[in-house]
């Protein structure tokens, strides 16, 4: 009976898949025959996640799904899905190139599988100690993964993520234990000080100056792994060596956990009423962390860091939007987590692509995209300006609420933010246009090597994204749409 | 429901392009189908304006914001515009069935041109600031890629870089303008900005960011530096709409938010925008002057002409707010007026340059020249146009002029004694504008289709495809025909603006057709119509006159010359050599103008060259300082990618111990 | 008498007029120089001969050039036959004000410009070139002179005007005074005398007018000479009946107020003639960079006429 | 049965303060061993503190804790370290960015903010928690404090390692608190990452010496 129950939790899929097949393809030896498998598993996942939009399961001690989370983990499991797919062409040739040897895909398959489960046991999680401790443990993961090549930049950027982000992490278990010492009076003893749905019920009676000592090691600590300037170091050259399809799910996933974390706590702050208002810290935050990305975007040779400092940007916008706080900010800042993640994923699948054929990571070896080639060169023009922020795309809905709202509530926070994204808007452009058009560079692989299906394949998940976000920036459906206003309500 | 299709034709009409690009046919197919989109929507903006004017249709679409939808409405604004728009939309897709296939890349060309138009008229009829902005941004997108259409060439790619940027700066104007307009409460429809009162502050606010963000659009200056480096950078057919029609956009926009939406706007504002708009006459159409490109020489004048219609806007608020309607409505007519003809007139001018460009592939001034012998059509439509925007009667360029100056003369009637000394001022640079327009036209037409050909190409030159003279045909007749029987536009524009003014005012009130009398019989009037059949008769009676008295031989012989005859074409005048007087004494002091010339060595065969430097001051003074503290900025930034592990933890500690101390100060 | 009527007479009288004004023009100038001079009706015979020789016309030119000349004509004396001279009331009266009159004396300059630099020889250029940096001044001043006249009289229709000013509404005004100033010196740039343009002249750098019709023969040049003379006689008429219209007929004045009128006209025109031979006799012309100085004086008291008015109010 | 709680509390706030003093001679010494020596002291008080806690919440899964403590951090590491630096043959003298004098002002200012921050907040809370809360934020400081001062990357370890004890103080001595021995679990795997790091570092010869600033001679992106 129970065990039937448990059969019918989506949940139980949705961790069991990914950790199983991490298990499986640790041990197994083919890779062309892993990469499928990979495919397999993640599509496996995301049915699974899609489940729980026709059975959402009542929350447990352990796990529990509500209208944040819920979208958030069809969204991981389905950018890591699409991702997988990309992973599949890519690694082709990279293997092709000699810089993969079987035995790293066997560790970076399996790697990808258990990075997989640990953000979406820390989204499900119902403990902030086992958020806390997925959230480490998808840390490692990556730290693995960015070093995949071995080499000194690699290394170094591995070393870099590792240290920062443990220090990041200790932060936050610091924050963690306070908010459990704020609730443990009311709660009691034990892991009903330590659950949201309970917390978040009683979070009136918490101990408010415990909280806001809390939620400085929370911000720090996760704001780290969000990338927030100044804790970003680590988050540039983590993207920028790793392989392309890391680079793509941690910008695109990791990213949103790690702020998931953060509002979560912002929730309880909320819903206690008595604290210190944590807005300010956030706006302060965010806008360092729009600007110093802003001025960074113009001195960026190197394409992949192009981006992670513009996922920094995005991620400022974001934390700034749920600092100003209210429904429309809020729901700003939701509908920008969905649109950047699937967005700067897409932009990382072309720009695997481009440095694959391009043979560089270098800017300035590449020019005139469109005229080599069309499909993927428009593709990337297209995703480009939806992450700089022009309509018909979702970003653009978003920032428009953004700006929108807080001009009309608090203008002098508003010019600084209108400057900034005006800023990273010219540096974007000018990058973009010279890598899409020109003359292109002689002797640069006209067209994709290796089979139709290779090229489809690798083609089709940023294409997938970009319809979406496309859709999005239109019209959203009906339920997101309640989820979004929920959860704006809840993060106050 | 007419109107509904042609929209819906239009992206579906980029989609086609997108798929069957590499046909030979699918551009003939794209242009006509566009042709055929722009006269529904033409069509549909006259039904509308000659139909119910009063009645504004609405129509809400389930997308767009979620909890605000899709609204969208037409009302006589919006039709009004529809019909400038689609005028010119439909000449340019017309001339682009044979143009488009000479420019370089037709690929990179026909996906974007629907979807300029279904952007452009999206703008018009959006009714909430959501959809209003998607459609500005997307008119702004479509129109970077058109600029981009020849993207091998730097400049081209510059020019885009720059345009997409101002883009960007003018949205992200109007982004805040709206959001104060809608308030925290988050109803973007533009019924609830009507209806929402605005604090002082906030109306300050709205009108300074509107005027930046569309004024950046129009092109005023100093937010003009895009402009003639982005409009001559499309092809022909593309340039004249955004130099004829996206301009109009713009100015759309602003008199949506500033009498529509904002309602009470202060007569300070009134005078601002008629200096404003003075000043960039004045300069825009001195930079025309002394351009080679006609292209960007075209583009300039854009700048002078939107700077005339925004004195119209200005006095029209000005008069407005201190209780005037009747003026107001009058100046508003004529801004409104101007914008017609002017988008009327130098879409003519843009494609004329395209059928030049087609004939000899030359734009280049000095590179031009007895054309109009070669090409008798372009010659006679590009002079009618020529001789339209130099404001001569009885072409639809003068009437305009005549309606703002009259308004003009009316300003000093007005209490604030800023406007008494300030609108003489303004009348002054309106009126110096006029003559330098005509100066540079003049100069236009005179180097490029007259005199001997200065090239190979325009030696060579021969008359355009049918299809493009009979654009360049039609839009002439146009020219004529507003100026010949202005009292018929006046009415139904006096008509068009009553919502938004609050009286009905008939121009031509006194006298009746044909006599233009907007302040009353006594303030003096005007008659395109009757000058037209005098001066046709007075014409003929000359030439009868003559030929009765005289004898009628004639006799081709060389140039006279003074005697000394010179057959190089070298020898005339230029563009450049033309342009000198003016040169010196009006550049030297706003542009720096300067001259070297190097004369040879005695004995030394070598031409003798005369250079001339213009430094735009503008674009020194504000864009370039700009661009440099940027960088200035970002060098200093950029040390910050290459610490060490331990400095980037310092930075950590050092967060965590001042946020530490935040809480500490903070707490109670 | 009807306006129609006295329409048609004022058509024809412009015309008619305006070879006799240049001839007289001329006549004193050569008897200021001691010269015995030729008949004042020298300029009739001139035209009658330039109409029986034949046209000569360059390979190089258009029609455009072969146009110019009437245009030109058409349009100057439009412009000539819509300002009172003798009577305010005037059929066309209504059709073009001030405004509209600076405009139409800008298409004969348009149209003259475009037939200098048609032919493709470096004087028409010269020519056209000087022509419009003279008119991108003398415009505006006219129209600042307009615009003062427009706030004075409260109209900006010349007949308004002169009902306006012997209806006796402004005595001795500076604006008045600066408005006439300025309106001087434009007429005296927009015909081409001394000191901006020597009509006389053929000596190549200091052409202005003369430049640009210089490829002009036969009937053409008939027709440019007369434009030229109908617009001396029309800015003599201008002046007269904006800044001393007394003697004018108005509407209703009946046969003698009109005889009166044509009278007044009469010895308007000619006291300006001559006032215009001797100024010219008495001074040089200048340097072509001096017309900016002199032009954008004319435009300054324009603007002042303006300015001043409202000095006068305040004070 | 008070007197009783009180001297339960007085010892728990005796360790507290004992690991508190670790963390300060952490900053003290110079030499390397020095320091391995002191970490290992302060790990056994830690031990200690988590046994202690055990004993007066009678929760037994503390023994854990104070198990792993004691076994991995007590002694596992310092060998571990010990045997590293004789085999890279690192530098036995600790390279300081800041004076130790100015180190030890700082560490004390640091210490003083803890505790103003946490004795006037935590009221409420449990008096046993009080005081070792801020000696916990102080240890975590400390150690914070301690990583950005060294250049040498096994006294950066050392400085982690005393972070987190820090925070396993806090952990333990959050009355009732779930999860910490899964949550030291945790930490030990990070901190044998971390010495794994270093091993692996040196044996590909990705650089000649633990010293920092040879290791980001790269730093990504020059242009």
């Amino acid at each position: 009976m129970i065990a039937s129950g448990l059969l019918h939790n989506p949940l139980l899929w949705i961790l069991s898949v990914p950790l199983a097949s991490a298990g499986f393809l640790a041990v197994l030896p083919n890779w062309r025959l892993a990469a499928a498998l990979n495919i397999v598993a993640s599509a496996g996942t995301f049915a699974a996640s899609l489940m729980l939009f026709v059975h959402r399961p009542e929350p447990t001690r352990l796990l529990f799904i509500d209208d944040f989370n819920i979208y958030l983990v069809v969204l991981t499991a389905f950018v890591a899905f699409t991702t997988t797919i990309f992973s599949a062409a890519y690694i082709g040739r990279e293997t092709e190139a000699q810089r993969l040897s079987p035995l790293h895909l066997r560790f970076y398959h399996s790697m990808y599988q258990a990075f997989v489960f640990t953000m979406l046991l820390a989204l499900t999680a119902n403990n902030t100690g086992v958020m806390w401790v997925a959230v480490e443990a998808a840390t490692l993961t990556t730290v693995l993964m960015v070093s995949l090549y071995r080499t000194r930049e690699a290394i170094e950027a591995a070393w870099k993520y590792f240290i920062l982000c443990s220090v990041g992490i200790g932060l936050a278990l610091f924050g963690t234990t306070l908010v459990y010492l704020a609730a443990q009076p009311v709660m009691g003893d034990g892991a009903d000080a330590m659950a949201w749905t309970l917390m978040i019920k009683r979070a009136g009676a918490f101990q408010p100056d415990l909280l806001n000592l809390a939620f400085v090691f929370v911000l720090v600590g996760y704001g780290t792994k969000v990338g927030l300037a100044p804790l970003h170091a680590w988050l540039p050259d983590a993207h920028a060596e790793g392989p392309t399809p890391i680079s793509a799910v941690l910008s695109g996933l990791l990213l949103n956990v790690a702020l998931y974390a953060l509002l979560r706590f912002k929730m309880l702050i909320a819903a206690n009423g008595h604290t210190l208002t944590p807005g300010p810290l956030m706006v302060m935050m965010g806008l360092s962390s729009l600007f110093l990305a802003a001025f960074m975007l113009y001195r960026r040779g190197d394409i992949k860091r192009l981006f992670a400092y513009s996922s920094i940007e995005h991620m400022g916008v974001i934390t700034f939007a749920f600092g100003m706080g209210g429904p429309l900010a809020n729901f700003a800042g939701l509908m920008h987590m969905t649109m950047h993640s699937l967005t700067k994923s897409a932009i990382f699948f072309a720009v695997g692509i481009i440095t694959q054929n391009a043979g560089t990571k270098s800017i300035a070896g590449i020019r005139g995209l469109t005229t080599t080639h069309p499909v993927l060169g428009w593709g990337f023009v297209v995703a480009v300006l939806a992450i700089a922020g022009l309509p018909p795309m979702g970003v653009f809905m978003s920032e428009f609420l953004v700006v929108t709202s807080t001009f009309a509530r608090e203008p002098l926070l508003a010019v600084p933010l209108i400057v900034g994204l005006l800023l990273a808007f010219g540096a974007l452009v000018s990058r973009l246009q010279g890598m899409a058009f020109g003359d292109p560079v002689p002797g640069v692989i006209v067209h994709g090597t290796g089979s139709r299906l290779a090229t489809i394949m690798a083609h089709l998940p940023l294409w997938a994204h970009m319809t979406l976000v496309v859709i999005a920036g239109l019209w959203l459906p009906a339920p997101l749409v309640a989820w979004f206003q929920a959860v704006a309500k809840l993060l106050g | 429901m007419l109107i509904a299709a042609a929209f819906a034709t239009l992206p579906a009409l980029s989609l086609f392009a997108l798929l069957f690009g590499r046909r030979a046919w699918s551009h003939a197919v794209v242009y006509l189908g566009c042709l055929g989109a722009s006269l529904c929507l033409l069509a549909g903006g006259l039904v509308h304006l000659g139909g119910h004017p009063g009645a504004a249709p609405t129509l809400v679409l389930p997308f767009g914001l979620p909890w605000v939808e899709a609204h969208f409405r037409l009302d006589n604004l919006s039709a009004l515009f529809m019909v400038i728009v689609d005028l010119s939309a439909a000449a340019a897709s017309a001339f682009g069935i044979a143009y488009g296939s000479h420019v370089p890349e037709p690929r990179r060309v026909t996906p974007f041109f629907p979807l300029f138009l279904f952007g452009m008229n999206g703008v018009l009829v959006a009714d909430d600031a959501f959809m209003f902005l998607v459609a500005w941004e997307f008119m702004s997108l479509a129109s970077w890629a058109l600029v981009l259409a020849d993207h091998t060439r730097a400049e081209n790619r510059k020019a885009a870089m720059v345009y997409l940027t101002m883009a960007g700066f003018g949205t992200f104007c109007l982004l805040p303008c709206f959001g104060l307009m809608a308030g925290p409460g988050g109803d973007y429809t533009f019924a609830a900005m009507r209806v929402h009162e605005l604090a002082p502050t906030a109306g300050f606010l709205v009108v300074l960011l509107v005027l930046l963000g569309a004024g950046s659009k129009a092109g005023l200056v100093p937010l003009h530096a895009w402009l003639p480096l982005a409009h001559p950078a499309a092809p022909s057919h593309v340039s004249a709409l955004m130099s004829g029609v996206m301009t109009k956009v713009a100015l759309y926009g602003l008199i949506r938010v500033l009498f529509d939406l904002h309602g009470e706007v202060g007569w300070q504002w009134g005078a601002a925008m008629m200096v404003v708009g003075g000043v960039t006459a004045v300069l825009g159409v001195l930079y025309a002057v002394l351009q080679d490109d006609l292209k960007v020489l075209l583009a300039y004048s854009t700048v002078e002409n939107i700077g005339v219609a925004v004195i119209g806007l200005g006095l029209a608020l000005a008069f407005k707010d201190s209780g005037e309607p009747a003026l107001a409505a009058l100046a508003l007519v004529a801004g409104l007026y101007h914008a017609l003809n002017h988008s009327i007139f130098k879409s003519l001018l843009f494609l004329g340059t395209g059928a030049i460009l087609t004939a000899t592939g030359e734009k280049s001034l000095n590179a031009l020249g007895g054309l109009l012998n070669r090409m008798p059509w372009t010659g006679a439509a590009f002079l009618v146009g020529a001789a339209a925007i130099s404001a001569l009667p009885p072409l639809n360029g003068f009437v305009s002029e005549w309606l703002i100056f009259q308004s003009l003369f009316q300003g000093p009637s007005l209490p604030h004694w800023a406007m008494k000394f300030g609108v003489p001022v303004v009348g002054a640079l309106l009126a110096l504008a006029a003559a330098l327009a005509a100066a540079c036209f003049v100069r236009a037409y005179g180097v490029a289709f007259l005199g001997r050909p200065r090239s190979e190409a325009a030696r060579g030159a021969v008359e355009v495809p049918a299809v493009m003279r009979l654009t360049l045909v039609v839009l002439a007749a146009l020219c004529v025909l507003l100026g010949a029987m202005p009292v018929v536009v006046t009415d139904s524009l006096s008509g068009v603006i009553a919502p938004l003014i609050g009286v009905h005012f008939p121009v031509s009130a006194d006298l009746g057709w044909p006599w233009l009398s907007p302040v009353g019989a006594t303030r003096g009037s005007y008659s395109g119509t009757v000058l037209v059949m005098v001066g046709a008769l007075m014409f003929g009676a000359a030439i009868l006159a003559v030929h009765g008295l005289g004898v009628r031989t004639l006799r081709r012989a060389a140039a006279w010359d003074c005697g000394h005859v010179e057959d190089n074409p070298a020898s005339q005048y230029t563009g450049d050599s033309f342009a000198q007087p003016l040169r010196r004494v009006f550049a030297a002091t706003p542009f720096r103008a300067r001259e070297t010339v190097e004369m040879p060595e005695p004995g030394d065969l070598g031409p003798a060259r005369h250079t001339v430097h213009l430094i735009d001051p503008v674009w020194q003074g504000l864009y370039v300082s700009l661009g440099r503290l940027v960088d200035a900025i970002a060098d200093q930034v950029n040390r910050l990618q290459f610490l060490t592990v331990r400095r980037y933890l310092l930075m950590m500690f050092a967060t965590l111990v001042l946020l530490l101390l935040v809480v500490a100060v903070r707490q109670p | 008498m009807n306006a129609a009527v006295l329409q048609l007479v004022q058509i024809v009288l412009v015309v008619a007029l305006a070879p006799l004004v240049t001839g007289w023009v001329r006549l004193v100038k050569s008897r200021l120089n001691g010269r015995r001079g030729a008949s004042p009706f020298q300029p009739y015979r001139d035209i009658y001969r330039l109409l029986q020789k034949e046209a000569i016309v360059a390979h190089s030119a258009s029609w455009v050039f072969r146009a110019a000349p009437y245009v030109t004509f058409a349009a100057v004396w439009l412009a000539a036959s819509v300002i009172p001279t003798f009577s305010t009331d005037l059929a066309l009266a209504p059709a073009a004000d001030l405004i509209a009159l600076v405009a139409l004396l800008a298409i004969a300059r348009f149209w003259t410009a475009l037939a200098g630099m048609d032919v493709g020889t470096a004087f028409g250029g010269i020519g056209a070139s000087r022509e419009m940096l003279i008119a991108s001044l003398a415009e505006p001043a006219m129209l600042m002179v307009s615009f003062s006249l427009s706030l004075i009289a409260g109209t900006t229709a010349p007949v308004k005007i002169v009902g306006f000013v012997l209806s006796g509404g402004v005595g001795l005004d500076v604006s008045m005074g600066l408005a006439l100033a300025a309106m001087v010196m434009v007429s005296i740039a927009e015909n081409g005398r001394i000191p901006i343009d020597n009509p006389a002249t053929h000596l190549e750098l200091t052409m202005v007018h003369e430049a640009m019709v210089l490829e002009y023969s036969g009937r053409h040049l008939a027709m440019m000479e007369g434009a030229a003379m109908v617009r001396l006689t029309l800015f003599m008429a201008l002046i007269g009946c904006l800044f001393a219209p007394w003697g004018m007929a108005q509407a209703g004045g009946g046969v003698d107020g009109i005889l009166v009128g044509m009278g007044a006209f009469l010895a308007r025109t000619f006291v300006l003639a001559t006032a215009l031979a001797v100024f010219e006799t008495a001074i040089a012309k200048m340097r072509v960079f001096r017309y900016a100085d002199f032009l954008g004086g004319a435009l300054l008291l324009g603007l002042l006429a303006t300015i001043f008015l409202y000095v006068s109010e305040a004070v | 049965m008070e007197q009783h709680q009180a001297l339960s509390y007085d010892v728990a706030h005796l360790i507290g303060a004992t690991v508190l003093m670790a963390g300060f001679g952490l900053l003290y010494q110079r030499r390397l061993f020095a320091v391995l020596n002191t970490f290992a002291f302060q790990a056994l008080a830690l031990a200690a503190a988590a046994a202690w806690q055990a004993r007066i919440q009678d929760a037994p899964h503390l023994y854990a804790t104070a198990a792993i403590a004691l076994v991995f951090k007590a002694l596992a590491v310092p060998f571990a370290l010990h045997w590293l630096v004789e085999k890279l043959g690192i530098h036995r003298t600790v390279e300081t960015a800041l004076s130790i004098g100015w180190t030890m002002i700082v560490g004390v200012a640091l210490v003083a903010l803890s505790i103003l921050l946490v004795l006037p907040v935590t009221a409420g809370a449990a008096a046993l928690t009080r005081e070792s809360l801020a000696l916990a934020m102080s240890v975590v400081l400390l150690g914070l404090l301690m990583m950005i001062t060294r250049h040498n990357a096994v006294t950066q370890v050392v400085g982690f390692m005393a972070l987190e004890n820090g925070l396993l103080l806090a952990a333990v001595s959050a009355k009732g608190m779930p999860l910490v021995v899964e949550i030291s679990i945790a930490f030990s795997v990070l901190v044998a990452m971390t010495l794994f790091g270093i091993f692996f570092f040196r044996i590909r010869e990705r650089f000649d010496t633990l010293d920092l600033h040879y290791l980001e001679t790269y730093r990504g992106d020059r242009h």
